[in-house]
């Protein structure tokens, strides 16, 4: 079983040379801290920055330069700044490689809820549906399971959607699960995790060829 | 030239009355229009429609004018950390719009484009998307938005020109350009203030005739919301 | 009856204090060199500048700095450079207060062609097309009749439309004439010009109402 | 870092056949690619559809792809001052789609921003709004117009750094900004290539994300088209 970091780790190795990537708030900022050695990639903030960097040394940070966790960050050399509509213009020009968010639930057909419990004290949507609906190559770092022990990984989701049939790989502390022809196919085990486990987890179509391998971190 | 210039943040509000939509810049507590919000408040007016990315925090930013309840309606993308506001939402006091961050930049940019709808395909399938028309272009369904129509934008630039002219720094530009271009009338407080000529024309984000009023702010609080840092390893 | 520079000079009467103002190619472009004493305007060339200057000194031109009409020109203190979907988003935004532009032909209910003669070669609109569709305030500068004496203020445009309904006031060699309720109203003659005159001149609607003053310049 | 560094036109027009879609910015000849049009001559590609707000004159721009034969439809919004041009067009041999120049502009802009389409209100009630969708927004007819696609965008800039930004001078900024964010590959000569950090953060009119390839231009002619000037006063 993998810890935040661990899936953080995980999703590190989707990472490919060149890529321009976007995380999100959570355990996707992590990923930033696993990029593995030989590959370049940018990251991009989406209130305005390409090239960002780790965060400040104390006594450096400067409240103008921050994420859209709103977190004191750096830019590194080469980096930008813009304003929001260019920032969006190139979420939805697809010029981004890679997404990388949390999640409340994914279906068997990639639909996606992040952002909304009806009745619960709503925060809004911030950026993720205009990077749902624009990215090519949508992560989700999550639990397997919600605090009450239920499945995230549904046949439908049942929370107000965020996104249609977009997420293509679910990163969990158990598993790494890819979506395609509706349903959620199982490609790795997280480390001493067992396939009945995953299954037992998750209430979405799981469909299980042939052997699982352990995943490599 | 054109000059643009007002004394302070008093006359610079000048004319906003109750019952106006009204933009405010910045992301977050980063390059928010401190000085202008400060004299809204005391100005009291009530009822207004607010388009700003966030509500602030409680005793800062657009707080300030919700704990005055001066604020009918927020349109924005996000607006968690902030009691004030989530108590108002409750109550039914506040009304709340809720729009994808990226639809809220680009209805901005519309309406300094002159461009009155756009279709996007953020929010398509979602609550958002609801009573909206929907078209697909290149196999993709898209949805009609409409460009925001504000009576004042506030926004906060790094320097000015008395010509109107700004320029930002860092992420601290973010909404702040696309609602200057915006805004019927458009108010810009700026850390420096200087003469025409002192900017480079290549380098301005915003360009003078977009911004009606400009004034040097007398304090910038810039609150930080989320400190991050790196700790030095001492030796 | 005036030359090109009395039209020019009569059009820059319409200037007011804090007026931004687009001039077009031909004519329009003169009416800089008349702005009344204290009155301070800007100019905008759609290609992409505010605060355009006069030509720039002889041997100090640069290739990077032209206006609309592929002029050298130089930049005043203030100025801003932008990129041409910036520009027109202020002309759409109707930021621009004035823009003053030539024309084949105008009809009686603002109606303006002057891009295009079916037949000839034809060389493109440019921003024609964006500043009519948006400005409030459009003042053509022209000659009254063409090459061939035949009036160019019309009941209707014969040739291909470039805007409709847009046009508020011509300046021409003989007069100066306003746009509405579907007719040109009279209410200046260019010196020495008698009504007469410009009634045979004028093949649209023409209102006359009462006795119409000689233009001051 | 990812760096979009290569040798020279030659490598960075790589990858362009007949009859693609492609860009070109600059007004007039302001802000043209000289040194990637070269190339593409030099490569003999043919029946190119170019999006570009000019034509060229005749033996300059684009007037070298035309005489040579490599254009088969050119989108501008105003085409004059071409001989070659003009006689391609009347013998049929070239097509030719004028729209408003702030229209040309605005479905770069909306390629590059992921909007498939706008209104706009230019064009509406003339020949350009044949076969258009028209719709009213606040009283005013507008026009339904889309984004363009195109595979390459080739654009010119005054500075460059190796991680693609670009920032441009004057008015030699015009159509380049959007192109180069519209292209599915785009292409970028600048007249000064320097490492990345070199340039403000602050300043860069197109991040690096939007170019694919950066180099250095061999040479730069940039020819004026309209030399006006004031004569000194001799005393």
């Amino acid at each position: 079983m993998l810890d935040k970091n661990g899936i953080a780790q995980r999703i590190a190795q989707e990472l490919k040379d060149r890529y321009y990537v976007n995380l999100g708030i959570g355990i996707p900022t992590l990923v930033a801290n696993f990029i593995p050695e030989g590959i370049n990639v940018e990251f991009q903030s989406e209130n305005g920055i390409l090239g960002m960097g780790p965060f400040p040394w104390e006594g450096e940070e400067d409240a103008d330069l921050i994420n859209a966790g709103k977190q004191t960050i750096t830019a590194l050399a080469g980096a930008s700044f813009f304003d929001s509509a260019t920032s969006f213009g190139m979420i939805r020009s697809q010029h981004i490689h890679m997404t990388v968010l949390g999640a409340m639930e994914v279906s068997q057909n990639g639909d996606i809820a992040n952002w909304k419990i009806p009745g619960k004290m709503v925060k809004g949507m911030g950026g993720a549906m205009d990077l749902v609906a624009s990215a090519e190559n949508i992560i989700v770092a999550m639990m397997h399971t919600n605090k009450s022990g239920e499945s995230k990984l549904l046949p439908e989701c049942s929370l107000p959607l965020t996104g249609l049939g977009c997420v293509k790989k679910v990163v969990t502390e158990l598993a790494v699960m890819e979506i395609k022809d509706g349903a959620f196919h199982l490609i790795e085990r997280a480390p001493g995790v067992s396939v009945d486990t995953i299954k037992a987890a998750t209430a979405g179509k799981l469909i299980i060829d042939g052997d699982i391998p352990e995943m490599k971190l | 030239m054109i000059t643009k210039i007002v004394a302070n943040s008093w006359e610079a509000t000048e004319g906003i009355t109750d019952g106006m939509t009204v933009m405010f810049g910045g992301f977050g507590l980063c390059g928010i229009p401190e000085n202008s919000i400060a004299a809204i408040r005391k100005r009291a007016v009530k009822q207004l429609t607010c388009i700003s990315n966030n509500a602030g925090v409680d005793g800062f930013g657009l707080g300030l004018l919700l704990e005055n309840k001066q604020i009918k309606k927020m349109i924005s993308s996000y607006v968690g950390e902030n009691n004030e506001f989530e108590k108002q939402m409750i109550s039914g006091e506040l009304e709340v719009d809720l729009i994808p961050q990226g639809t809220l930049a680009e209805r901005c940019r519309a309406a300094g484009a002159g461009i009155p709808a756009f279709f996007t395909p953020a929010g398509y399938g979602t609550e958002v998307a609801e009573g909206k028309e929907v078209r697909i272009f290149n196999g993709k369904p898209h949805i009609l938005e409409l460009a925001f129509d504000a009576s004042f934008a506030f926004v906060k630039a790094w320097k000015g020109d008395e010509a109107g002219n700004l320029i930002f720094k860092g992420t601290a530009r973010n909404f702040n350009p696309m609602m200057a271009m915006a805004g019927k009338i458009t108010v810009a407080e700026v850390e420096e203030l200087l003469p025409a000529g002192s900017l480079d024309p290549n380098a301005i984000h915003v360009p003078g005739i977009f911004v009606h009023r400009i004034y040097k702010g007398d304090h910038f609080e810039k609150r930080i919301e989320q400190r991050t840092v790196r700790q030095r390893k001492t030796s």
